[in-house]
């Protein structure tokens, strides 16, 4: 499945890429972080720890153990700062 | 009941300034069945060191579609006439609106209410996130657990 | 926090018009130290039967003394920067503004919650009384109980 | 104890005055009550029932059973409705 991945924040800052186009046969968001940690060492520390993390997909927010299904988009980033 | 404004006229996501008093103005005069309007404007203020100046990211698409989907809950639950929300991306200055939120109803209550539900929602669910820049560098806002334990209350 | 503007300029009372919007940019342009502005609207609206008119009688002196010491209660209350109420009298027209709140502080908290006090206290506690107009004739508005309640929870 | 009193909305209309200067020596305001029932039908109507009623001694307010001391000036209205 091709699939278009999202950071902000200080996610992108230490992966150094605000976006990122991949093939992946993962099943759950959980199985797509274990790919995305061996990609590079900004990654494995981005996703050091899932409890800081919050994710979405298809613009929607989703818990970690969310099935991947036909996502087009999926994005990671810290707990949100509005208002 | 006057015809209901489409949803997405209701929300902005912009890099530019506004007035926050042109915008109640205008979200008043539009108004013809409430007796309440309420409204909430965020500021870019100093922390414990002075700001030089403060930047917004945002997730595009995903802010509105987020923001409209509150501002349909609220409108709902609240029974409100009318109700707005803007909010800033981008680089603004000390003092500059953040954001501002406005909520229309018969009574007050449901006026009041509905501003504070719109803004626990838009702190911990709208996908905004806040960097400081100071003489010291530049920082994320983390985010407070008071602001994720306000959203209990609803 | 900057000089505290004199507790008079806070509160106005008057016959005349005024734009809730103008009222607001003011307020918020003149503040240094604050993250959070509230306003709160009352606008003149129909009740069961539609209105011709609203006539505001109140006890002129004692209204403003009596609501200088309200917004000197919720300045300390609530740790504002700043506060204001201006409250119209006399003859008024559907949607017209009767009246408004403004508060500001660090947080959106106190700004909220100084903005519902001191509508609790003007509801209840400020010396004004409503005369609603309509084909029907005159009458004057009663008060409701569930406004000298919502005095308890301060 | 010469005393300036005022009255506010239906209050005033069925009194059919807004101010009266009277001259009195009531102790209290539920005396003073009692004193200003006697002055017309109007004034009887208008204090048939204190509990729908609130009155200030010199702007502040206050319940009926206050002592007058050296007030200068009484009020006498219904329950506020502002805001």
């Amino acid at each position: 499945m091709r699939l278009r991945v999202l950071y902000f924040a200080w996610l992108r800052e230490r992966i150094g890429a605000a976006q990122e186009e991949l093939e992946t046969s993962a099943a759950t968001l959980a199985d797509l972080v274990t790919e995305l940690r061996g990609r590079s060492d900004g990654h494995a520390l981005a996703f050091a720890d899932l409890k800081g993390l919050r994710a979405a997909i298809d613009q929607e927010l989703v818990s970690f153990d969310a099935a991947l299904g036909d996502a087009r988009e999926v994005a990671f980033f810290p707990p949100m700062t509005g208002g | 009941m006057p015809e209901r404004r489409p949803e997405h006229e209701r929300v902005r996501v912009q890099a530019a300034a506004f007035d926050p008093g042109q915008e109640v103005s205008a979200f008043t005069a539009a108004l013809s069945a409430s007796g309440a309007v309420v409204s909430f404007t965020g500021l870019v203020r100093d922390g414990a060191t002075p700001l030089t100046a403060m930047e917004i990211e945002h997730y595009p698409g995903m802010t509105e579609r987020a923001i409209a989907a509150m501002v349909a809950d609220a409108m709902a639950r609240f029974g409100l006439e009318d109700a707005r929300v803007i909010h800033r991306y981008g680089r603004l200055s000390l003092r500059d609106p953040i954001m501002m939120v406005a909520t229309a109803a018969r009574h007050r209550a449901d006026a009041f209410a509905a501003a504070e539900f719109l803004m626990d929602y838009l702190k911990s669910r709208a996908p905004f996130w806040k960097k400081e820049i100071t003489a010291d560098g530049a920082a994320w806002v983390a985010a407070r657990d008071q602001d994720e334990d306000a959203l209990r209350r609803w």
